[in-house]
């Protein structure tokens, strides 16, 4: 039944993308949209019950742990809820002439599309077939971000696809080093496929997997999202569509951070976990640190989000950095709890994008008084991505904290929590601003249901993993856990 | 062939591939560039081949097979046409100065060098001097792209790079799986469409190299 | 040590206080016009102003609130209820605790408070100027005489006025400390502002230019006026009084006839006569102080009082 | 049973918080439930809190909580001391829940709904967390009820009104907040990885084994928390922004009860949480708080005295009055075991404390709903604009007349009582320490005088000019006496006032459980009401138990007998005539302008302490071109925080001004976007590649 499940879940997306090929209609598209997400969410959490009772799975180049079904369920979540929101975000988009009428269905499809090549990063087993999926993520969201077609997304979708198509060529020749260290060991059979690597990794070759652990950190880290190598990211989450940035920002740089993973795991068994945690710390330091001026002095709403991603995944690997079993947990957690946030940032800031015709934080004023339901999840997302209970992020930065004290790295620990606090100042700045004032250059007409339904979707998460982690999602998240620390 | 045999081909067809990159680098005209990786994806594929008789690898013969078609004659001809395509600005344009970028080189070539001399040993996992070579050849690659201004000379860098990717792939004693190859070599041909249409779009739309917009900022 | 001043003494000084308190202003301004060479208003002429102006009908502000009428009462309640709590005639704690020296302090702060709020109430500029000018020194004024308290507080181990006097005991200058010197010299140097008169007050004039006391009391008439008056006697002769207690020997604590009682009687005629002789002198060698003046002027005292808790404490 | 009261409590709260809904059909309808709920809440409350104090106080009832988060128990734990901060929450919260729904009505009729739903919504959660502050019993239910606090009291600041001056002050508040939630997390978390657990039981074993400097630094990290969250100078900046922008009962609740829920956690970390065991306190903690607290008083009064916004002025006084209850749990901590046997005056100290929490709490929310009344009468929080409301609101005007009296700390009112203990306490404490350090102890007790006397100025000033003296806008002009609901809820404080301060050792023996629990020594009524609860008494030397005593009971007797004999002589002869004349103005006929306005009425002061106001002062003369002739002479004059300033504006500035360059900095230039990634990956390889076998 699971193994069965391992290649029906790439299947039912790259089905759907080829179904919407046969259509121009809008409503059929939508619904096409709406069903092929609920069908590979349900079918998702069929697996994820069947894991959870007999533990991992493989078929051929395809495994699912449970570390990789932490990023499975907040794939297929979020793009359940991109679905919903795409329904009243496309009708408005279209009336305003941002979306041609014809072309949807290529849209659709390529959604579809990119959806297919993350399933397949998720539960791709062998290394080489992980690039390859991370490659087709490149080559199919590239040219979803430059889909509006004017200059601005095209040399935003440009900027993308060279600067990560390099990124994880890098990662493929990280890649290439491991497997040599692992045919060395084990011959040539298997020796890409990560479960037999792990078997045998603590007999590795120490200095290449050093080597090759460093390409990989950078390239997956550029496609990441990790500073110094982000810079493509705000251009990128910025000029995409808001469905698409959502899904970007929610899964898509996740994925790298499963790859890292994934790699951080064998360095540890080859090198010991000092060294992959200390060049995870520095990047995460750096991140953070990065990020925060842009935020502070940023104008474009969108771009502020992306910055906050860059912000967000410097945490995880922060997290991930201090190490141990709560550091770790907590990077998962954090993983989960970002993706939901930022995905709810998105929407909240697309509809208000779309309200005021805007995206310069500036001209949108006084959100409460003419949208307040909108109004509201937007300050609430804006709240929970500064870390603020009761809401999701706070116990995640909770745990990351705890980890970083529980080892003393107390300059880390500084460090983080002043700029935690300076990004709290200028995001909580911006988003005041947004919502409350006197509002202008904006019409009070009535909320879609179907942006407001995602939405709520998203923040009922939200603030549920902020109130408590359900028991089964904690026994999910340690058996992650587990499978990262050993 | 004994192994000695073979390390010395490696090493020597190493030397070639790193010339080659240095005209790259060298290069003041996109077709003379273009000339070049093409020669270099060439000598990998002998590399593929001389690896394959060692070996007795059938993967590798493909792999060779499909580098001298896609790598040596394919991508290249694309490079061509859409430089024929959009008949201006043959020269490369660098950022910095073309002598500064072989500076950067010479130091990334001897970086690379002296990081797998602190390896003991990468010899019985990697053929001769692949690794270092490798290295090389990938970070020269995206040097270029770093001090290139025009959006061609750019995808040769990274062609470039590839093409150090697929050297050490190959010299690994063991072979890579031929899936991967191929699926990597897919994806490549993949993204170079894509580019080139992006390339093609906006020198249709806003009349100006692609690489050069930079309204995106801050 | 309970019961050294039963309730019923407390109350008789109380009334005491109350009813001398007009014949010290009365012997202060004799004193001044002797000093300056006139013949000068009789000793009583104080109690007549208070009889008229009780019989008098009143004048008030039309903007005045209700307030207005009820704050020469609670003025006066507050004041004479510090009366309670000075030892006139013996020391010792008294048998029913009432308050000590910070309870004294803040009756005459709460005194102070209304009157000016009445002097704010009426709504014209001379009560206001008043007012403010009386809230401006009040804050600098009661820190140091708090301090000149504690100095001698810290000694005796008690703010209870009876008992600090017990403890003094019957000991006289000689038996001085060197702290107790200059708490004196600091609260000699309070006096004239606590009980309003040059160098920092002048209770003859209603000068608006320098008056601060008489200024908040320009709308009150009649009965009321007559209330504020009565008010600010008891209010000069408690001051005194406090002085008295905290510097100077009062009556044996342990004699019960009423042979000490005379006794202690005629101790405070005297100390209180010495401290009116004082402020008469005072007042006619002196110019009043500019009123941003009067900061330094009070810095004196300050570093007087502090200079006595130090040697106290060190 | 009692722990089933709080979830009663949490109950009422949460069902509060639920009846925000209703605005979805009726504003009205959601305020008047949601305030209900508030009464219902804060009167379970107070059942708790007073069954806690006044039954045997014993060891802390605990209960734990449904199990949230797997990595922690979360539990309730009511001890002594949460029991009194508890009572406190519960005695303003009724006359917040009283005062609420028509103040909301009065003042902003036209609010929408939604902006109902939020206040309702808040003021619940507001209150829930607060009260659960004070009851966790484990840090991560501290947290996350503190952050949940400030988060509900930034919405109840934010939904006010829709000008941007509130969501400025929100997000002053909430950031420096949120800075000091960062200290205490390190600050707990330090202690919780030490423990392996987060019930306050396992910290307290943890604390055990702490070594001195690593104790002192949590202390000092805590503290800085606490301190950011209870105004202290000069932390206090967001303090008088926000308060004011909040509806004026939840300016009561903040400033009356939100501080002291820092003070609690103070109070909670240093005594109990972090305290050495059977050793006293580190003495660099009490000389500390001692110092800030005397430092916030004085700062605080004196930068209330410069206010001309009536609700501002309050709020500054919170942070002289926040200063002065530092002063006495400071001097708790520097005594504690320290004193001889036989000593109490650790005891006292804290009795001072404490005391002086509850009287800021009923005199502080009185003057905080006067002030809301007077504002939705009027419209208008600048008291010049104000005056003359005396005789249009003659209820308001007395009442806000007690508070005044009673934050002045003069008898026989409430604040005259705490002050006089923590004056009595200091001097105890000097009489312990020879030395510089009982001089310091005595200087800071005439710092406190000189607070009592300035706030006695500033609030003359602050009810003189609201209320006396001729009206000096329509505004004022057209003023109403505020409705029935509202006066009942000031009421209840004020009597709250009169009876701590007339019967104030009646109200000790609710002080024997935190006192006794928290110091392990005697109990607040053993030391102070020895002599029965109607006399107060101290010692300044150990041995003699009361040498120092008063009964502000007969005072206000004595008191209440001499006004009537005074009344009697005031009212002079039937025969003589009263009439009403316009007041005195030499002749002229007498306008509004000839009123004595804040300004003059502070210049004085401003003038005497110009050294620390820095006041700004611009003038500037309109001439007619020659310099001769004057047109016009513009004067204007403001006296600003110079915490703001000098500390926060600079810091604000220099982060700001090196974002923007550092952002303006980057070039949209894909080359360097790649050299980014190939440095980096030089680098690292450099770094962690080369030479490591």
């Amino acid at each position: 039944m699971a193994e069965t499940l391992l290649w029906v879940l790439p299947l039912v997306p790259t089905v759907t993308a080829l179904a919407m090929l046969t259509t121009r209609k809008r409503r059929i598209l939508s619904g096409l949209d709406v069903g092929g997400s609920t069908v590979l969410a349900a079918l998702t959490f069929v697996l994820a019950r069947e894991v959870s009772a007999g533990g991992p799975r493989s078929l051929g180049v395809f495994r699912v742990d449970e570390l990789g079904l932490v990023f499975l369920l907040l794939l297929v979540v979020l793009t359940l809820a991109v679905s919903i929101y795409t329904v009243g975000w496309l009708k408005q988009a279209v009336a305003v002439g941002n979306m041609k009428a014809e072309s949807l269905r290529s849209y659709f499809a390529l959604v579809h599309a990119f959806v297919a090549t993350m399933v397949v990063t998720i539960l791709a087993d062998n290394l080489g077939v992980l690039w390859i999926a991370m490659e087709g993520t490149t080559i199919t969201s590239a040219v979803l971000i430059g889909y509006h077609g004017h200059r601005h997304g095209l040399e935003a979708a440009w900027k993308y696809i060279i600067v990560t198509t390099i990124g994880i060529s890098f990662g493929l020749f990280g890649t290439v080093l491991i497997y040599a260290a692992a045919a060395d060991v084990m011959g040539g059979a298997g020796a890409m496929s990560w479960s037999a690597i792990m078997q045998v990794a603590p007999a590795l070759d120490p200095g290449i997997v050093r080597i090759g652990f460093i390409f990989v950190m950078v390239g997956y880290g550029t496609k990441a999202g990790l500073a110094p190598m982000h810079l493509w990211l705000p251009d990128a989450h910025s000029q995409a569509p808001t469905p698409v940035s959502a899904l970007l920002s929610g899964v898509l740089i996740k994925c790298a951070l499963l790859a890292i993973i994934r790699f951080q795991t064998i360095a540890a068994a080859a090198c010991g976990a000092a060294f992959p945690q200390q060049v995870l710390l520095v990047f995460g330091l750096i991140s953070v640190v990065v990020a925060t001026p842009f935020i502070l002095a940023q104008r474009d709403i969108k771009r502020l989000l992306g910055y906050h991603s860059v912000e967000h995944v410097g945490i995880v690997v922060l997290g991930l950095g201090f190490g141990g079993a709560i550091g770790t947990y907590g990077a998962l957690l954090h993983v989960v709890n970002h993706g939901v946030t930022k995905a709810l940032a998105f929407f909240a800031a697309g509809t208000a994008i779309a309200r005021y015709g805007s995206r310069d934080m500036r001209a949108i004023r006084g959100l409460f008084a003419v949208a307040p339901i909108g109004a509201t999840f937007l300050m609430l997302a804006a709240l929970s991505l500064a870390g603020v209970p009761p809401f999701s992020i706070f116990v995640s930065e909770l745990m990351v904290l705890r980890a970083g004290i529980g080892h003393g790295h107390w300059v880390a620990i500084a460090i983080f929590l002043a700029m935690v606090v300076i990004i709290f100042a200028g995001l909580l700045h911006h988003a005041g601003a947004m919502v409350f004032g006197e509002p202008r250059g904006a019409g009070r007409k009535a909320e879609a249901w179907s942006p407001l339904l995602a939405m709520l979707l998203l923040a009922a998460i939200m603030v549920l993993l902020g109130l408590t982690i359900p028991v089964s999602f904690d026994t999910l998240l340690r058996r992650a856990t587990e499978v990262v620390v050993g | 062939m004994s192994a000695e045999t073979i390390q010395t081909i490696i090493d020597d067809l190493g030397a070639l591939l790193l010339f080659t990159m240095i005209l790259i680098v060298a290069a003041s005209q996109i077709s003379r560039a273009i000339y070049a990786v093409a020669a270099q994806s060439l000598f990998i594929a002998i590399a593929g081949a001389v690896l394959a008789t060692a070996t007795g690898n059938v993967d590798l013969w493909v792999i060779a097979g499909v580098t001298l078609a896609v790598k040596a004659t394919l991508l290249p001809w694309v490079l061509h046409w859409v430089v024929r395509r959009m008949n201006v600005r043959r020269e490369v344009e660098p950022v910095i100065p073309i002598a500064a970028t072989l500076v950067l080189a010479v130091a990334v070539v001897v970086m690379s060098f002296h990081l797998s001399a602190s390896l003991g040993s990468v010899r019985q996992a990697i053929t001769g001097n692949a690794l270092p070579v490798g290295i090389a050849l990938t970070l020269t690659g995206v040097l270029v792209m770093a001090t290139r201004k025009t959006a061609l000379s750019q995808m040769v860098g990274l062609f470039a790079s590839e093409n150090g990717i697929f050297f050490t792939a190959m010299a690994v004693t063991q072979g890579m799986p031929l899936i991967i190859e191929i699926g990597v070599i897919l994806d490549v041909i993949l993204a170079a469409l894509v580019m080139t249409i992006m390339v093609l779009r906006v020198r249709s739309t806003v009349d100006a190299d692609i690489a050069e917009l930079d309204r995106l900022r801050g | 040590m309970t019961g050294d001043r039963p309730l019923g003494l407390v109350l008789l000084e109380m009334i005491l206080l109350v009813l001398l308190g007009p014949l010290v202003t009365g012997a202060i301004q004799k004193l001044k016009a002797r000093l300056q060479c006139r013949q000068g208003a009789d000793v009583l002429q104080p109690y007549r102003d208070l009889a008229k102006l009780l019989r008098k009908g009143t004048v008030q502000a039309d903007t005045a609130s209700g307030f207005f009428r009820s704050i020469p009462v609670l003025v006066l309640a507050a004041t004479v209820a510090a009366g309670a709590l000075v030892p006139v005639l013996r020391a010792g704690p008294s048998a029913f605790p009432l308050g000590d020296a910070l309870m004294l302090l803040g009756l005459l702060a709460l005194a102070r408070f209304l009157t000016a709020v009445g002097a704010l109430d009426a709504g014209g500029a001379f009560g206001g100027m008043g007012a403010s000018r009386e809230m401006t020194i009040a804050p600098l004024v009661e820190p140091v005489l708090m301090m000149v308290v504690f100095s001698t507080a810290l000694a005796a181990g008690t703010t209870e006025l009876g008992a600090l006097a017990a403890h003094r005991g019957t000991s006289w200058i000689f038996a001085w400390s060197a702290a107790d010197f200059l708490g004196f010299a600091a609260m000699l140097v309070l006096l004239p502002a606590e009980t309003g008169r040059i160098p920092v007050d002048n209770p003859d004039t209603h000068l608006e230019l320098t008056m601060l006391h008489e200024g908040m009391l320009l709308e009150h008439s009649g009965p009321g006026l007559g209330c504020m008056l009565l008010a600010s006697h008891t209010r000069q002769i408690v001051t005194l009084g406090l002085v008295a207690a905290l510097f100077f020997p009062v009556g044996p604590a342990d004699g019960i006839g009423a042979a000490d009682l005379l006794l202690g009687a005629g101790a405070f005629a005297a100390k209180i006569l010495v401290l009116a002789t004082y402020l008469a002198l005072v007042e006619s060698s002196y110019a009043k102080l500019r009123l941003f003046r009067v900061p330094q002027y009070l810095g004196i005292g300050f570093v007087c009082a502090l200079t006595a808790l130090a040697l106290r404490i060190l | 049973m009692l722990l089933t009261g709080t979830l009663l409590m949490a109950a009422c709260y949460g069902a509060g918080a639920l009846s925000s809904l209703l605005a979805r059909w009726s504003g009205r309808l959601a305020l008047g439930v949601g305030h209900l709920a508030v009464l219902a809440g804060a009167t379970a409350g107070l059942g708790v809190s007073l069954g806690i104090l006044l039954g045997t106080p014993g060891r802390a009832l605990t209960r734990p909580l449904p199990a949230l988060f797997p990595f922690a128990r979360l539990s309730l734990s009511v001890d002594g001391l949460s029991a009194y901060f508890l009572l406190v929450i519960s005695l303003v919260a009724v006359a917040a829940a009283i005062y609420g729904p028509a103040y909301l009505r009065a003042h902003s009729p036209d609010a929408g709904r939604a902006r109902q739903a939020a206040q309702v919504f808040g003021l619940n959660v507001f209150l829930g967390c607060m009260t659960f502050v004070c009851c966790a019993g484990d840090a991560l239910t501290f947290l996350l009820c503190w952050e949940g606090m400030t988060l509900a009291s930034y919405v109840l600041v934010v939904s006010d009104d829709r000008d941007g001056e509130n969501a400025r002050a929100g997000l002053l508040y909430m950031v420096m907040t949120h800075g000091g939630t960062a200290l205490l997390l390190v600050a707990f978390l330090a202690l919780t990885e030490r423990a392996g657990a987060f019930d306050f039981a396992a910290l307290r074993a943890a604390a055990g084994g702490l070594d001195g400097t690593t104790r002192t630094t949590l202390f000092f990290l805590a503290l800085g928390g606490f301190a950011t969250k209870a105004g202290v100078v000069p932390l206090h900046v967001w303090l008088p922004r926000a308060h004011p922008a909040a509806p004026s009962h939840v300016s009561a609740l903040m400033s009356g009860v939100m501080l002291k829920v820092a003070i609690y956690g103070i109070l909670r970390f240093a005594f109990d949480l972090l305290a050495p065991v059977a050793a006293p306190l580190p003495s660099s903690w009490g000389w500390t708080v001692l110092v800030v607290g005397t430092a916030s008083a004085v700062l605080g009064v004196l930068y209330a005295l410069q206010q001309h916004d009536l609700k501002r002025l309050l709020a500054y006084h919170s942070v002289e009055n926040v200063g002065i209850i530092l002063i006495g749990v400071g001097l708790a901590m520097i005594l504690w075991r320290r004193e001889a046997a036989g000593g109490a005056v650790a005891t006292v100290a804290l009795t001072a404390a404490l005391l002086h929490t509850v009287n800021h709490a009923a005199f502080k929310g009185l003057l905080f709903l006067a002030a809301g009344s007077v504002l939705c009468r009027t419209h208008v929080r600048n008291m010049e604009e104000l005056g003359g409301l005396a005789r249009r609101m003659p209820w308001t005007a007395g009442l806000f007349l007690l508070g005044a009296i009673a934050i002045s700390g003069l008898p026989p009112l409430n604040g005259f009582v705490s002050e006089w203990l923590t004056f009595q306490a200091l001097l105890g404490g000097a009489s312990r320490f020879h030395g510089p350090a009982g001089l310091g102890i005595v200087f800071s007790a005439a710092m406190l005088a000189l607070t009592g006397g300035l706030a006695a100025a500033c609030f003359v000033k602050a009810f003189g000019v609201t209320f006396l003296g001729r009206a000096r806008t329509p505004h004022a002009e057209h003023a109403t006496e505020a409705p029935p609901s509202m006066i009942a809820g000031m009421v209840w404080l004020g009597a709250l006032c009169v009876a701590l301060g007339v019967a104030p050792g009646y109200a000790m023996r609710l002080l024997d459980a935190p006192t006794a629990g928290l110091l392990h020594g005697p109990a607040a009524s053993a030391v102070v009401t020895a002599r029965g609860p109607l006399v107060l008494s101290t010692a300044l030397t150990p041995g003699a138990t009361d040498a120092t005593a008063i009964s502000t009971t007969m005072l206000a007797a004595l008191l209440i007998a001499l006004t009537a004999m005074a009344w009697v002589l005031r009212r002079g002869s039937r025969r003589a005539p009263s009439r009403t004349a316009p007041t005195w103005t030499c002749g002229m006929s007498p306008t509004a302008r000839f009123d004595y306005t804040a300004t003059a009425f502070a210049k004085p002061l401003r003038l005497v302490f110009a050294a620390l106001y820095r006041p700004r002062r611009a003038v500037i003369h309109e001439t007619a071109g020659t310099p001769y002739v004057l047109r016009r002479i513009h004067y204007a004059g403001e006296v600003v925080d110079l915490a703001e300033t000098q500390i926060y504006h600079r810091v604000q500035r220099g982060i700001t001004a090196l974002s923007r360059t550092i952002r303006l900095r980057s070039t949209g230039r894909i080359h360097g976007y790649i050299g980014f990634v190939l440095g980096a990956l030089f680098v690292a390889l450099l770094l962690f590649g080369v030479g490591q076998r």
